[in-house]
C-alpha cells in the first residue's frame, strides 16, 4: 500500500512540474510549487514508514514551513517588480481594472 | 484489532492518493488559473489529510505520532491560508477569471469575486 | 555492463547544464543560477559516492548493521549552508553592479568599461 | 520560481539516498533561503535578459566536449552503492563503529561535524561569517532619517491585504521558533544540528519581515545587535577550542571539558553547535534584511522620481494652458 501511494505521489509531483514549466501565468507556477511542497511532504513521510525510519519526519515538517514561507515571500516580491504595476501604489491598478 | 486498523489505513492511504492524482490532473488539464487553483487546494489538503492519518493509523510510537499530528495541523492551516493569499494577489494584480460562454448557463455575467 | 554508473552520468548531464548556462548567458543573475546547479551537481555527487547498497541513515539505532557513510554527508552538509552564503555575496556583488553601471548585461559592462577607458 | 522547486526536488533526492541530515538543510535553505535572495535580486535588477547577440554554438560545443571526458573518466569510477569503493574504506568505517564510544552521540553526522572534524566546521562557520560581512559591506546603507510617506501606505496595504494570512503566520512563527529550538538541541538523536536550526530560525524571522515589514521587523530585531551575535556565534565556537587548550588538550579537542571523555564530548559538541546555530541565523537574516533594505531603497527612489515627473508633466501642462 505505502509502495503505490509513493508512485501515485511521484506521479502527482510530475504533473504539478509540467504545470510548473508550462504554466502561461506566474501564478500558475507558485500554485504548481505549492502543490509540489505539498506533495514532497507526503512523499516523505511515506517514504519514512516505507524504509522503517520514521525520523524522516522532522524534514517534512520543516518542509511544510518553508515552503509557506517562499509561496509567501514569491508573493511578496512578485508583487513589487514582476508585473510593472507601480512599486508602492496598488490601489490605483485595482480600481483601473474594475 | 489490528487488522481492522490495518485495512482503515490502508483505504485512507488509497482515498488520499486518488484525492491527490485527481488534484493533479485537475491542474494540468482545467482551462484557467481560478479553476486550477480550486482543484489543486481542496483536492491537495483533503488528500494531505488523509494520506497522514493512514501513516498515523500505523505509526509505531508515540513521537511519530506526535510529528505525524504537528504535520496534519501544518498542512491544515497553511494550504488554505496560502492558496488564500495566493488568490487574492492574482485578482489584485489583473489575472482575470475565464468568464463563461455566452451560451452557458452562467451567461455573460463575469465571475469575479 | 555500464549501467551501475548512471548516477554519474546525472551528475555530469546537471553539471553541463549548469556550466552551459554560465558561459552563454550574459546575464549575471543567470549566471548565478547556473553557478548553483553546477554546485548541486556536485552535493549530488558526493552522496551518491557515500552512498551504500542497503545502507541505512548514519543515526545509530537498533537492529541496523549497515549505514551510509557519513562523511561525504557532513562535508556536503556545510558546504550548502556556505554555498548559499556564498551566493548571496554573488548576488550582492551583481545589486551594486546594477547599482554602478544601470544593466546587469556583460556584454554592456564591458561596452561602458571600454567607453570610460577611450574618455580617460 | 523554478529554483524553489529544484531544491525540493534534490531534497527529496538526498532523503533517497539516506542523506537524512543533508536532505534538512537542503529542505530549509534550498527551498526557502535560496529562493527568496534569487527572488530579491531578480527584483531590483530587472527581470528581462537582453536577446543573444552571439549564437551559442561555440559555448554548446566547450559544454559538450567537457561533459563527454567527464563521462569518459566515470567508467573507471566504483560502481553506484558498492560497499567496496574506496570512500567506504578510508576513515569512515571508524565513525560508524566507534563514535557511539568515543563520543556518545547516535547522529553519526553530528558527531563527525562537531568532533572529528570541528576544525573544517570551525573554517566553514568562518567563511559564512566572512561572507556576512561581505554582503553588510557591499550593501548596508545609511541610516535614514526621515520616513517616506509612501512606505506607510505600503504597511497599511499589507495589512490590509494579507490579513488571513497575516494572522495564521501569527500563530505559526512561536511554532517555528521553537521548533528550530528542537532541532538546533535534539541533533545529536535525530537529523539536524546547529546549521539547519540557524537557517529555519532565520525562516521564520524573514516570514515577519515579509508580512510585517522590513522597518518594523528592524524594530523588533535590532541589526546591530544581529550583526554582533554573528561574531558572538564564531567566538563561541571558537573559545570552546581555547577552553580545551587551557586544559590541557589539543585546540577543540571535548576530552578534557568534564571528568570523563563522553560527557565531554557532549559538552563541546552542544556549545560549537549553539555557536554554529547563532552564526548562521544571524547571517542569514542581516544578509536578507540587507537585501530587502536596497529593494525597498530603490523602490523608494523610483516612486519619487515617477511623482517628480509626474508633477513636472503637471507643471508643463499647466505652462502650456498658460501660454494659450
Amino acid at each position: 500500500m505505502l509502495a503505490a501511494a509513493t508512485i501515485a505521489i511521484l506521479v502527482v509531483m510530475l504533473l504539478a512540474i509540467i504545470r510548473c514549466i508550462v504554466g502561461p501565468t506566474l501564478y500558475d507556477r507558485i500554485l504548481a510549487f505549492n502543490m509540489f511542497g505539498t506533495k514532497s511532504i507526503l512523499l516523505i513521510s511515506v517514504l519514512g514508514f516505507l524504509m522503517g525510519r520514521p525520523e524522516f519526519l522532522d524534514i517534512a515538517l520543516v518542509y511544510a514551513l518553508i515552503n509557506f514561507i517562499s509561496v509567501i515571500g514569491v508573493l511578496r516580491y512578485s508583487d513589487s517588480a514582476e508585473f510593472k504595476v507601480a512599486p508602492y501604489k496598488p490601489h490605483s491598478t485595482k480600481e483601473g481594472e474594475e | 484489532m489490528n487488522l481492522v486498523i490495518e485495512i482503515i489505513s490502508g483505504l485512507s492511504l488509497l482515498i488520499g492518493c486518488f484525492l491527490c492524482l485527481s488534484g493533479g490532473v485537475g491542474m494540468l488539464r482545467f482551462p484557467d488559473f481560478y479553476t486550477r487553483m480550486h482543484a489543486v487546494s481542496v483536492t491537495d489538503t483533503l488528500g494531505a489529510c488523509l494520506v497522514l492519518f493512514g501513516l498515523m493509523l500505523q505509526s509505531p510510537n508515540g513521537l511519530v505520532l506526535i510529528k505525524l499530528i504537528l504535520i496534519l495541523l501544518c498542512t491544515l492551516f497553511i494550504n488554505p491560508s496560502a492558496s488564500h493569499a495566493l488568490a487574492k494577489a492574482a485578482l489584485r494584480n489583473g489575472l482575470l477569471p475565464l468568464e463563461g460562454k455566452p451560451d452557458n448557463q452562467g451567461g455573460n455575467k463575469p465571475s469575479k469575486l | 555492463m555500464f549501467l551501475g554508473l548512471y548516477n554519474y552520468w546525472i551528475v555530469v548531464l546537471l553539471m553541463m547544464i549548469g556550466f552551459y548556462i554560465v558561459i552563454a548567458h550574459g546575464n549575471l543573475v543567470k549566471k548565478l543560477v547556473g553557478l548553483t546547479i553546477f554546485q548541486t551537481s556536485v552535493f549530488i555527487f558526493y552522496i551518491t559516492v557515500g552512498m551504500v547498497e542497503r545502507g541505512s541513515a548514519p543515526i545509530i539505532a537498533e537492529g541496523i548493521s549497515d549505514y551510509s557513510n557519513p562523511l561525504p554527508h557532513v562535508l556536503i552538509l556545510t558546504a550548502i549552508v556556505v554555498g548559499i552564503a556564498t551566493t548571496a555575496l554573488g548576488l550582492a556583488l551583481v545589486i551594486r553592479i546594477k547599482e554602478a553601471y544601470g544593466c546587469v548585461e556583460e556584454d554592456e559592462i564591458q561596452k561602458q568599461d571600454q567607453l570610460s577607458e577611450d574618455e580617460s | 520560481m523554478l529554483t524553489g522547486i529544484y531544491g525540493l526536488l534534490s531534497a527529496c533526492f538526498f532523503v533517497v539516498l539516506d542523506a537524512v541530515d543533508v536532505a534538512f538543510t537542503e529542505a530549509s535553505v534550498g527551498a526557502g533561503i535560496s529562493g527568496l535572495l534569487m527572488l530579491a535580486a531578480i527584483t531590483i535588477t530587472g527581470r528581462k535578459e537582453a536577446p543573444k547577440r552571439h549564437k551559442p554554438f561555440l559555448a554548446l560545443f566547450v559544454v559538450l566536449v567537457t561533459g563527454s571526458m567527464l563521462i569518459y573518466g566515470t567508467l573507471d569510477m566504483p560502481y553506484f552503492g558498492d560497499p567496496e569503493a574506496p570512500v567506504h574504506q578510508h576513515v569512515a568505517p571508524r565513525y560508524i563503529h566507534d563514535s557511539m564510544e568515543e563520543v556518545g552521540v547516535p547522529n553519526i553526522v553530528t558527531s563527525v561535524l562537531g568532533s572529528y572534524r570541528a576544525f573544517d566546521t570551525l573554517g566553514e562557520v568562518a567563511v559564512i561569517f566572512t561572507a556576512g560581512i561581505g554582503v553588510l559591506s557591499l550593501l548596508s546603507l545609511p541610516r535614514r532619517r526621515k520616513k517616506i510617506k509612501s512606505e506607510e501606505a505600503t504597511e497599511e496595504q499589507m495589512h490590509e491585504r494579507h490579513m488571513v494570512v497575516r494572522i495564521v503566520s501569527k500563530a505559526l512563527i512561536p511554532f517555528i521558533l521553537l521548533f528550530a529550538l528542537y532541532v538546533q538541541f535534539h541533533g545529536d538523536f535525530g537529523p539536524g544540528g546547529g546549521f539547519q536550526a540557524g537557517v529555519i530560525f532565520a525562516a521564520a524571522i524573514i516570514l515577519y519581515t515579509m508580512l510585517f515589514g522590513l522597518d518594523t521587523a528592524k524594530k523588533v530585531f535590532n541589526p546591530a545587535l544581529i550583526q554582533l551575535l554573528a561574531a558572538v556565534g564564531l567566538l563561541l565556537y571558537a573559545c570552546v577550542g581555547v577552553v580545551s587548550m587551557l586544559n590541557g588538550a589539543n585546540f577543540l579537542d571535548y576530552n578534557v571539558l568534564a571528568d570523563d571523555p563522553v560527557s565531554g564530548q557532549h559538552i563541546g559538541i552542544l556549545l560549537i553547535e549553539l555557536g554554529v546555530g547563532i552564526t548562521v541565523a544571524s547571517v542569514m537574516l542581516s544578509i536578507f534584511f540587507n537585501f530587502d533594505g536596497r529593494r525597498q531603497a530603490q523602490a523608494e527612489i523610483q516612486a519619487e522620481k515617477q511623482q517628480s515627473e509626474q508633477e513636472q508633466k503637471l507643471k508643463g501642462e499647466q505652462d502650456v494652458s498658460r501660454t494659450l
